[in-house]
């Protein structure tokens, strides 16, 4: 039993990790419906950048929630900046091409940055400063929380609402809303397309950039390959909610997370990665709205 | 003269420029083997062992993409799996001459190992096709990502066929030759098929699946046949690479080998079949040949630059370097 | 059209161009490696170590009378391409040796090249024993997993005495999968209980199921023969779950990134090595500086692997007082006592190294050396 | 009993009634329109007849034989061809290929035959083609056999439409809004070819328009259609006399 409850401890905190990534993939596939493949690849970046800033401008400094935040704030810009560029370059030349040339596109957009990023940070892994203060929380009966753990499910559910918000209370969120339903007749009703899809971009590749540090803290060693398998679960785990769905992201992450640390706990981690894309082909197969796809209405 | 015998006198010519060619190209080797079935044990024709391998890859690299042109080109079906056919190919037609026909003659090796690699292949392909065709798009494509990464990882764990360490010690037969000549083959079925009432289904499909459906073509029958042929030829690709490279471990077939595929189609230009054949023949050639660039730079800059074309091709020259047309020799007229 | 044909052309003309043969003056030597993709850190770094051989060699005169180059590819941890770039290597650049791989699936697939061309072939550390059972021309300069395995298993057992262990392995890595086979071996043979057995698959970032199962199994070390790249985070994750037991690994550990990645958590671990930098010896000594010097980076065990293996080939030439492949093979193949920075190597009938290996503590951040295991 | 019968069928789309309660009966050899306001839902009826949608409640039945639960390609195979309001060609194929396709059910070749450009296949491409043809000559269209269907001017892309649909050979042919976008002088030469079709082939055909004068002009019996309901069938003169029809078409405007 208390075995049971930390393997759903464990899968939490994998879940949460997993809708970080999440949500910044569905909102971005809710307007332009395109699977992005380079999401992955920029949250990747989002860590390098973080990595960098701490080493050049803050190489000896103590944990603290504070240099946690501002680097957090670094990496999304500096994500954002790539996220913008790679939307200006590759992706609005092809806006009204077919979608397969789209995702054609965005996989060499991905290994462009995964081999770059290989030339540029080097390919061996390296280690992500401790920059948040953690603290082991003994629950009794030998399960263990991390604080870290902890902080990340917050910091993935208040972003959740926050992007809820973003997308159902707000000018923009409509204007996003609509440009998914139609490109065409957004254009039409004086919506500003490629403005909207260019602050989606924004919105979801700093996402990825403040997932990339929170991915360093949890997970401290980097490198240019890392966004790979956790841009691909975060796919699935987005397609499991129903994806274009904000909270459906976050829904579909934790039941990820959690499946997956139960099949390594009680099956084989070997088949830990099957498991996921056996879940990938199920839910498309059987279900392809995904877990909460059917109400069209919360369509982003 | 009949039809049918026209094919057969042209299979007879290819078989013969094919065995010629080899012959000039490896050693002026009159044995049966070293005509027909057996890679050379010595180079004294015109081309090193080097080269030879990788017009063996080549070749190889031409039946996986224009299978997936089968399927992407022609059926509008984006898949993103076909490593996964290459690798049940691959270690279906190992096995079966590893573990079946160990001592049986080079020949007969080569052919029931490609065989049953076609033949295993598609019939995990009409399996995939059946349960997978209602997608379209995308969707389609992450599905079948999906059941290749499976295939992968369940390979992986058959300790019979080496899982971690690799399946090694495979019989190495592969001939120029030979492989030359089941490649040019592979072009003309498919090229033959596109050309008959099956291919112009499958292009209504792509065109307009809904229209299709209306002029009496089941959509999801087309499909399938697409989706069984295609793996049916990627499988042998694999048959063909397992036994030229004579070792075959799961980290080949990961999805980056599916893409690199995709990107021959890409690149080549979807929808056509030359197209299919010079994107398989610039993706195998230019990294080769950009070995060269390494020695200047002294970084390997092969896989940015690889990414970088897919990229510029989307955006310059979506339609690739063919776009819709054929070369003569392959075109319907 | 035309502009087509003559594109594809021009990547023909590229290819022939790119064969181009050594000259007279100089000895060609081969190395393959995974220097991009997934495994670019192995490649990268053995390719280091060959690369500081080459250069010493070549200040201090080269060998024969002749400059030493290197022709390095990449195979971007794809089988296939590094079978193809030995045929490159041996065919159209016409290198004397190859020297490759880490992995020991990819040297597996490239040694019959080489064999079949009679061109000696030298891998720095590919451990499983399969790997020079292709050929009377394959070398290697690590030990082999039985090896190392049944070090460990007696270190644990004799020195340690501990008796019951468990194991967590990498299921996608050949070497790990070695390693933790014949460490059972050992163990059991030697009375001890292995009472629980997990895997994990390189890549992966999150170990803490496994490490949860292992946990309630009550073990009294983990043996986890895995690359450092995982193993820090093991580490890590273990002491999270509230695992206080050490971990006890293979040479894939050495890396100066294992301590700052496990950081404090990798304390109190136990590994095996070829060699410690404590190791007064003033190859080992030399090595270290020099490396730190030309790469700005502490060596781990693949360069220093690297560098041996260079170094054996560089030494059997000079024996051999020739580049042609039957004399070189026997050369070679005669290594004894060689002082490598891994160890005295000497080279056995299986042409595998046979050489001492030593067991390492982590502690205070550093490897602290614990004792020599003679095979 | 009737040729095409339509008995009580309604479709409804999440509580939507997109047609309710509609009875037709269409005899064989016979010109029929179907008329009815923007939204009235005739092309919905196309795609119950078809096999698109399948309806909520009631039954169609072709020959005595029910087409509920079958496929569209079942339905076509049993002889209904279609046009479409938004014309769906083959863009890529050529004009000759579009037509072709329509006769992939009634061939017979296999893959082998193709593989191996059998006896078999020859016979039966040319004769395909040579039927193609034909019906590209009936349509006036032969001289652009070889010219990509997407690259049709409007009015032959609709011509090359009725000429695919009459490559499945059908028994009733469904024109959704075949002059739509035409002008009058393609109307009227399209208008007279329909009827040559239908009488020199002796089929039934179901025509939707909005040009109220081709209607009337050519169809020997008329259904009208508005919300969904049946509200009047006869011949032209019964519908433009009938009350219930004017008030659909002027009252409410």
């Amino acid at each position: 039993m208390n075995e049971f409850i930390q393997h759903t401890i464990n899968g939490l905190a994998l879940g949460s990790i997993y809708a970080l990534v999440a949500l910044g993939y569905t909102m971005v596939f809710g307007v332009l419906q395109l699977i992005n493949f380079a999401h992955g690849d920029i949250f990747m970046v989002g860590s390098f950048v973080g990595l960098y800033f701490i080493r050049w401008f803050m190489p000896n400094v103590e944990p603290s929630l504070l240099t946690t935040i501002i680097v957090i704030l670094v990496a999304m810009v500096g994500s954002a900046t790539v996220g913008v560029i790679i939307e200006k370059f590759a992706y609005r030349p092809l806006r009204k091409a077919p979608r397969i040339n789209i995702l054609i596109t965005a996989i060499g957009v991905s290994l462009l940055l995964e081999y770059g990023g290989q030339l540029i940070f080097g390919a061996s892994p390296q280690f992500f400063p401790d920059i948040l203060p953690r603290k082991q929380i003994d629950l009794g009966g030998a399960i263990y929380l991390d604080s870290n753990q902890v902080t990340i499910f917050l910091v993935s559910f208040v972003l959740m609402l926050v992007l809820q918000f973003l997308v159902f209370k707000t000018q923009f969120g409509r204007a996003m809303r609509a440009i998914s339903h139609s490109l065409e007749t957004a254009n039409l009703i004086g919506i500003n397309v490629n403005k909207v899809i260019l602050i989606t971009f924004i919105i979801g590749s700093s996402l990825a950039g403040a997932a990339g540090v929170l991915y360093g803290v949890a997970y401290p060693k980097i490198d240019p390959l890392l966004g790979l398998l956790p841009g691909l679960k975060a796919f699935i785990a987005a397609v499991l909610g129903g994806i274009g769905n904000v909270t459906g992201a976050v829904i579909g992450a934790i039941l990820l997370g959690l499946s997956e640390t139960y099949v390594a706990g009680y099956i084989s981690s070997t088949y830990r990665d099957a498991l996921a894309f056996l879940i990938l082909i199920l839910v498309l197969l059987l279900r392809p709205a995904g877990l909460l796809g059917t109400k069209k209405i919360e369509k982003v | 003269m009949s039809k049918l015998n026209k094919t057969v006198l042209l299979f007879l010519i290819f078989a013969a420029v094919a065995v010629v060619l080899n012959f000039v190209l490896s050693g002026f080797s009159v044995t049966p083997g070293a005509l027909f079935y057996e890679k050379p044990g010595r180079f004294t024709g015109l081309i090193s062992p080097y080269y030879y391998s990788v017009m063996i890859l080549l070749c190889i690299n031409v039946i996986l993409s224009v299978s997936l042109a089968l399927l992407n080109g022609f059926t509008g079906l984006f898949t993103m799996g076909h490593a996964g056919f290459m690798a049940i190919g691959a270690y279906t037609s190992a096995s079966v001459v590893y573990f079946l026909l160990p001592t049986a003659p080079f020949f007969i090796q080569l052919i029931a190992g490609a065989l049953a690699a076609g033949a295993f292949s598609g019939l995990v392909g009409f399996f995939i096709g059946t349960s997978s065709l209602r997608l379209n798009g995308d969707y389609l494509g992450m599905v079948t990502l999906g059941f290749s990464e499976i295939i992968r990882i369940i390979l992986l764990n058959i300790d019979a066929v080496g899982g971690a360490r690799g399946f090694s010690d495979i019989p190495v037969y592969m001939n120029l030759g030979s492989v030359l000549l089941i490649t040019v083959i592979t072009i003309m079925v498919i090229k033959r098929i596109r050309d008959g009432r099956l291919g112009r289904a499958m292009l209504a499909i792509k065109e307009n699946e809904m229209a299709a459906n209306m002029m009496g073509i089941n959509p999801l029958n087309i499909k399938v046949k697409a989706f069984v042929i295609s793996s049916f030829m990627a499988g042998m690709a694999g048959s063909f690479f397992a036994h030229s490279e004579g070792y075959l471990s799961t980290q080949t077939f990961s999805f980056a080998k599916s893409f690199e595929v995709i990107a021959m189609n890409v690149v080549g230009g979807l929808g056509s079949l030359s197209g299919a054949i010079m994107g398989a023949g610039i993706l195998t050639v230019l990294p080769e040949a950009l070995r060269k660039v390494q020695d200047i730079t002294g970084v390997d800059l092969r896989m940015v630059i690889y990414a970088l074309t897919m990229v510029l091709i989307m955006i310059l020259r979506p339609q690739g370097l063919m776009g819709n047309k054929e070369w003569k020799w392959l075109s319907s007229k | 059209m035309k502009i087509l044909s003559k594109f594809f052309l021009l990547c023909a003309i590229l290819t022939l161009v790119s064969c181009n043969k050594g000259g007279d003056d100089k000895i060609m030597v081969g190395y393959f490696g995974s220097m991009t993709g997934a495994e670019a850190t192995f490649g990268v770094s053995t390719r280091d170590g060959v690369l500081l051989a080459i250069e010493e060699w070549n200040k201090a005169g080269g060998v024969l009378g002749k400059q030493i180059e290197i022709k390095a590819y990449d195979n971007q941890g794809k089988p296939e391409e590094a079978r193809l770039s030995v045929e490159k290597l041996i065919n159209a650049d016409n290198v004397i040796a190859v020297l490759g791989e880490v992995a020991s699936t990819r040297s597996l697939a490239a040694a019959p090249v080489a064999q079949q061309n009679k061109v000696p072939m030298i891998s720095p550390s590919s451990t499983n024993p399969l790997v020079t059972q292709k050929g009377d021309y394959i070398f290697r300069v690590c030990f082999i997993d039985p090896f190392q395995g049944e070090v460990m298993a007696k270190f644990a057992f004799n020195s340690l005495k501990k008796k019951k262990a468990a194991i967590l392995r990498d299921s996608k890595s050949d070497y790990s999968m070695g390693l933790a086979t014949y460490f059972e071996k050992t163990f059991t043979a030697l009375g001890g209980e292995i009472v629980g057995d997990e895997k994990y698959v390189s890549g992966d970032v999150d170990f803490k199921a496994q490490l949860t199962n292992l946990k309630s199994k009550g073990p009294e070390f983990i043996f986890v023969p895995g690359y450092y790249t995982e193993v820090g985070l093991i580490a890590r994750q273990a002491k999270e779950q509230g695992i206080s037991v050490p971990l006890l690994g293979g040479d894939g550990w050495d890396s100066p990134e294992l301590v700052s990645i496990g950081g404090k958590s990798m304390e109190g671990n136990f590994f095996s090595n070829h060699y410690t930098t404590e190791d007064p010896r003033p190859e080992v000594q030399n090595f270290i500086k020099n490396y730190e010097a030309r790469f700005g980076s502490r060596p781990n065990a693949l360069a220093a692997s690297g560098y041996d293996a260079a170094r054996v080939l560089f030494e059997a030439i000079k024996r051999a007082n020739s580049v042609e492949g039957p004399k070189l093979r026997d050369a070679i193949a005669a290594t004894k006592e060689f002082q490598g920075v891994t160890g005295i190597i000497t080279l056995n009938e299986q042409r595998d190294a046979t050489k001492s290996a030593v067991v390492l503590e982590v502690k205070d951040g550093q490897f602290k050396y614990l004792e020599t295991v003679n095979p | 009993m009737a040729f095409l019968e339509i008995n009580d069928m309604s479709l409804e789309f999440g509580g939507v009634k997109a047609c309710q309660n509609v009875n037709m009966k269409l005899e064989p050899g016979i010109l029929y329109g179907l008329i009815g306001p923007n939204g009235a839902g005739k092309s919905t009826i196309f795609n119950v007849l078809t096999g698109i949608y399948p309806p909520t409640r009631g039954d169609v039945k072709l020959g005595g034989e029910s087409l509920v639960g079958h496929k569209p390609y079942e339905i076509a195979q049993r002889g209904v061809g279609r046009t479409f309001q938004n014309i769906r060609l083959f863009k890529e194929l050529t004009v000759l290929q579009n037509v072709m396709v329509a006769f992939y059910s009634s061939s017979h070749s296999t893959i082998a035959d193709m593989v191996f450009e059998s006896k078999n296949f020859h016979n039966e491409e040319s004769e395909v083609k040579t039927k193609a043809l034909e019906l590209l000559k009936v349509m006036g269209i032969e001289d652009l056999a070889e010219v990509p269907a997407g690259g049709l001017p409007y009015g032959k892309q609709r011509k090359l439409e009725i000429a695919r649909a009459l490559g499945l050979n059908p028994k009733i042919l469904l024109l959704d809004e075949p002059a739509a976008g035409l002008n009058p002088t393609e109307t009227k030469e399209l208008t007279d070819l329909i009827r040559k079709i239908q009488k020199d082939r002796n089929i039934t055909v179901l025509l939707i328009e909005h040009d109220m004068g081709l209607v009337m002009k050519i169809c020997e019996k008329i259904f009208v259609l508005v919300q969904g309901q049946l509200v009047c069938e006869g011949t032209a003169d019964i519908i433009q006399n009938d009350k219930r029809v004017i008030e659909a078409y002027l009252g409410v405007d």
